[in-house]
């Protein structure tokens, strides 16, 4: 059999950005920077040249108008997919895309249709500061009409945008900048990744994380040396925040009867806050002990990195979550959790690490 | 090509429909806001006239006019408005959601400007597919005030879109006057800052806003981009609902008076008279078919059936 | 003693206004008609003839760009009251309101102040529509930087406007429609109702139930009839979603044991969300029954009376969620409910119901 | 009055800070990202020498030269962007939300075009005061596309509010060229469609934008209102970061060396040589004064401690 394809997310995202204009001459692509010589992060690299500056189109600085643009578009049979280089400036957006994407469906009666999808990328790192750094995904997940997926691993990513493209439905999809260098094996040509819900990517009978986006790759890294220490981790990649399913975080928490969820936004207001109250809600003898919630402090994202020292939540701090609510003592993770500091301690935390970047 | 009486009958069906509308408000069966028209038929009627049935229109709050115009079904329309599942939108968007994408009118959206860029992508669709359809966007003196106007003329000037900005200016946006909200200065300048071809005519004169709407179509199926119209009209009765309201405080009877005696319809009938195209005879025919049909379309929407309360969590996802 | 002042919430937040502007000359109102006839639903009558156009300024409609209008201002010392006549309409200004007012005391390192108060309003009922009704609270309650208030009652309405405008922070203010016809005893002349938390509004040992705004009001009728069939149960006006204080509902879970939350936005990702994970949290041994919540389900809001049956939570819907969640047969409440159901269906759905006027 | 030495001296500091942190950046030591100024010190000298102390301005994510200009502590700038305690913003914003707001720049913000409105609003809370004092808003060319420009212009406009708003054309949007994202007309007609005054000049000249907004100061101290203010100019490095990328591909190398022979500190270098304002051994004074002063502001940066990682939390609210 051959070598498995390695490909960071954001070649993915290009590849299935590029299959599917291949396949659908409808589909084009909007938004500020998607032609430059940047390309959003490589991610729409080459596709100007292959596909022609109107298929590939340069925009203004108007994040309101060309949503509209495209919801426009869209409505009439057209398959638009539109970038922000980050998620703070589609806050310009957002009239349009929640009066407007995520209903004219439903107002319609169902006769309008809205093939749009939306990506949108989370800043981190090299002094972003607060109004580069916002990821949001509850804002985004709490209006219907809208579906809300944040890929985390490269086979993955490639399935969703093109599962994206091809909905009918407006899809947000938020990118986390870390995110885009992970590595993993993806599948040549056409296939498709379904927006319906969690997935469980790790099995373990001890404890329930549920994370998204970057937390994932942090929350993967935590259960390998959770293992080491003899602790069996469950991880599942909440992946879709719309439509909300949380059957398979259910069924888990039934087995493991312990809930540690690990937000990229906010923990108040966070995704694992609408986990736990939907686990309780179904679950609620199952648990042996309170869930866990982890994620971004209530203050906004400093600059320097002096600063950032705790503010996200880290495969360290996963790992020390997940110890306490399996009641095991910190005598039992020191050893791996100690090795483990040890490599992260090795580079910056202002930038990827790359024992993150998989493959996964 | 729309005859000088088929305009009339346009703008006279609007006015009864309008008429009607408000007369009925009171029985309280039409249980939603709404904006009427009365008093800027000409605009309406005349855009309308200068475009082909599969030119694509998006309205605004106030869109009965223009949904009416463009050859909207007044059955799904007044269905609508009562709220029943015949209803336009099945009775899920009320008098301001009104659209028959059938007949042109794609959509209408109760948020001020917000139709406009959606309006110059549906302009973008028919250029990608290289189609000569042509998409008009209607909004009033209050939406160029809102950013997005301006993002949407630089996008449909910069990408040459086959679209027309129909700026209908009533002098009011609700209940404050334009010295409140804008500096003075001709419309028309707006256009410039997007080197876009601007056109101006007395929004009660529907020859003359059909001519200039003639013009900008024209331009628009010759790949030559989109034009902003600038049209000056009244409207006669209160922002949202079916009275009048000179006593509001906000303007005054006199202004009302004067604009009314500048009536659309009256200036088009007394051509029309003068010429012998319209006597009294022919009057009465035409006034007596557009009500039958009216009063025929109020009694289907108010018999029709409300929708299934069952049916109210469909069509969230396609 | 002298009979009480029974004034609409809406004539009491004209008159913490009015108060506000006579005390402090900093304080100014902005906002498209917040100076014509209507007067944003008579919150700001008379405000224009008694403090000038100056200070009660009409504004083009332009919602981001007078929002930043006042930021600038509010940081240059002055205190500008912003109205949105619909939370839909705020849409447009979440850039400056996210990026900036929540975040310039935080970046500016506590040198920059906002003493900026946003006020926005909840439409409901005669077929208002999906862009005309959306509550929203949680997406401006996820935001660190900003404070968030939504008002249910008459007194604690003035107090809390006051509270507002006085504070040196940005506060959203999120006004139901409904409850601007609320009635209650209001003091006269200055006070303030802190914007610290929740507040018990009605005592008793079976059951807590949460609400906010209109969502109280029914919460308040529910109890009264629960009463009725035996059944006492707390009432917590959750009023404040940020700065979010879980510990009077935590104190009042580890007394009933059983939590009821009622938002008045959305049930999924909304504050009930946050509030059961909380309690969950730190009460979880407390717990005799899953939490319920109660909400807007997960479509837009249909324009039609004949649709919107059972879209909002009422106080039949939370009659019956509590009497099942303190494990009553129908029977027991069977009496009183249908007194109540009867009582409301003498008037439409979709117009506020004479006996959820109060007074409170 | 500042005189022409001073004007010079102020570009020439703005040139060296930018060109040492550019040849310091790959030490890694400023982890933020940088938008130099580099080519446009005109804008930032000739603006701010029109200005008083207390009037206040509002930058972008492009605000070295605008804060130096301005009279911004330069110690505090480079904290900031070292990312210490001692920085403008303790280290929270980095370098595109430099603020000295005892010298008059208010605040820098790095989304595009948000700052205008605040700018309007300081010039608001001017008005109110009845002070005599002046606001200033920066932009480039690519903010003008944002629909909060406009909205902002049509409010200080109708409220005749004493703001200056100072657009910096540099051609480019990061790497996006005028004609991808605009039609082409005069910037100036921009101002129309508020009947604002506008004001243009050569950006590379300090002379004349100097003198262009005096004149724009004039009018807002008198009550008269706003000005547009329209300046070309160029940038010389990379959009973001230090280095040049001429070779990127969406412009030319000539482009840039043509803008370069127009580079403002040389041309007002020339004129202060022939004038025998500016002699060689008062060059070099100048330059060793400046060069000190960079020296000992980046030794200060660079040693200034951290800010401690348990204040992360604080500040959120007054
Ligand atoms: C973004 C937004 N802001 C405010 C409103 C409230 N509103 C509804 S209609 C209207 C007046 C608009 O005036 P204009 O554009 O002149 O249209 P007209 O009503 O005069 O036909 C306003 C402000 C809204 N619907 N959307
Ligand atoms: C709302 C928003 N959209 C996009 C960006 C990304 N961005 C940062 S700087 C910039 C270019 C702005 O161009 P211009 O206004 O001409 O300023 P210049 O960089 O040329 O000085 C862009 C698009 C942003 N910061 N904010
Ligand atoms: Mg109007
Ligand atoms: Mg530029």
């Amino acid at each position: 059999m051959p070598e498995p394809r390695i490909l960071t997310v954001a070649e993915a995202l290009r590849e299935a950005t590029d299959l599917c204009m291949r396949r659908d001459p409808r589909v084009f692509v909007m938004g500020e920077g998607v032609a430059d010589p940047k390309a959003i992060f490589g991610t729409t690299a080459g596709l100007a040249a292959a596909h022609g500056a109107a298929r590939v189109m340069e925009t203004p600085i108007a994040e309101n108008g060309f949503t509209g643009l495209a919801i426009g578009a869209a409505m009439m049979g057209r398959r638009p997919l539109i970038v922000h280089q980050r998620v703070d400036f589609a806050l310009l957006s957002l009239e349009q895309l929640f009066n407007n994407a995520a209903k004219l469906h439903y107002v319609s009666n169902g006769r309008h249709r809205v093939p749009l999808v939306v990506r949108m990328i989370v800043g981190r790192g090299w002094g972003q500061g607060p109004a580069h750094s916002q990821s949001l995904e509850t804002l985004f997940a709490q209006v219907p009409g809208l579906k809300v997926v944040l890929p985390a691993t490269a086979r993955e990513a490639k399935g969703q945008l093109i599962a994206a493209i091809e909905d009918d439905n407006p899809v947000v999809m938020i990118e986390h900048r870390w995110v885009h260098y992970a590595t993993g094996a993806v599948p040549e040509g056409h296939y498709t990744v379904p927006l319906d819900g969690p997935r469980v990517v790790r099995e373990g009978g001890d404890v329930t994380i549920v994370a998204t986006s970057y937390m994932l790759l942090e929350a993967l890294r935590a259960a390998e040396t959770l293992a080491q220490a003899g602790i069996a981790a469950e991880v599942i990649d909440l992946a879709v925040l719309r439509p909300f399913v949380a059957d398979p975080i259910v069924e888990s928490v039934r087995r493991t009867g312990r809930l540690l969820c690990v937000d990229t936004g906010f923990r108040r207001y966070g995704a694992g806050a609408e986990i736990v109250a939907s686990v309780v809600e179904q679950a609620l003898g199952a648990l042996k002990a309170p869930p866990v919630r982890l994620g971004l402090p209530e203050h906004p994202t400093p600059s320097s990195r002096a600063l950032l020292g705790g503010f996200y939540p880290t495969a360290l701090s996963i790992i020390d979550a997940a110890a306490t609510l399996v009641g095991a003592g910190p005598a039992r993770v020191e050893g791996p959790r100690a090795a483990l500091a040890a490599a992260l301690a090795t580079v910056p935390m202002d930038v990827p690490h790359p024992t993150f970047r998989g493959p996964f | 090509m729309t005859g000088s009486l088929d305009l009339y009958r346009a703008m006279l069906r609007i006015r009864l429909v309008e008429e009607e509308i408000a007369a009925r408000y009171a029985e309280q069966e039409m249980r939603c806001p709404v904006h009427l028209s009365i008093g800027q038929e000409a605009v309406a009627a005349g855009v309308c006239a200068a475009l082909r049935r599969d030119d694509q229109m998006v309205s605004t709050h106030r869109c009965h006019a223009h949904y009416l115009a463009k050859g909207g079904d007044l059955k799904a329309m007044l269905a609508e408005i009562y709220g029943k599942a015949a209803g336009c939108c099945g009775g899920r968007g009320g008098s301001m959601h009104l659209f028959d994408h059938d007949a042109g009118l794609l959509l209408s959206l109760p948020i001020v400007a917000s139709g406009l860029p959606i309006a110059a992508g549906v302009a973008l669709s028919f250029a990608q597919e290289g189609s000569a359809r042509v998409a008009v966007g209607f909004c009033g003196d209050g939406s160029i005030e809102e950013g997005v106007f301006h993002e949407t003329l630089n996008l449909a000037a910069v990408h040459r879109l086959p679209v027309l900005f129909v700026l209908e200016n009533n002098l009011y946006s609700c209940y404050t006057g334009l010295g409140d909200r804008q500096p003075a200065r001709p419309f028309t300048d707006l256009a410039r800052g997007y080197a876009m071809p601007v056109e101006t005519a007395d929004g009660n004169d529907v020859h003359a806003v059909r001519a200039a709407t003639g013009r900008a179509v024209g331009r628009a199926r010759a790949g030559q981009g989109p034009t902003l119209l600038v049209f000056d009209t009244y409207r006669w009765r209160e922002h949202c609902g079916p009275n009048y309201d000179n006593d509001a405080g906000y303007r005054t009877e006199a202004e009302f008076l004067d604009w009314k005696a500048r009536c659309p319809l009256a200036r088009l009938r007394a051509e029309l008279v003068r010429d012998g195209a319209l006597d009294e005879a022919a009057e009465l025919a035409m006034l007596n078919a557009i009500t039958a049909e009216i009063e025929e379309a109020f009694a289907f929407a108010r018999a029709a059936p409300f929708p299934e309360a069952d049916t109210v969590a469909e069509h969230v996802h396609a």
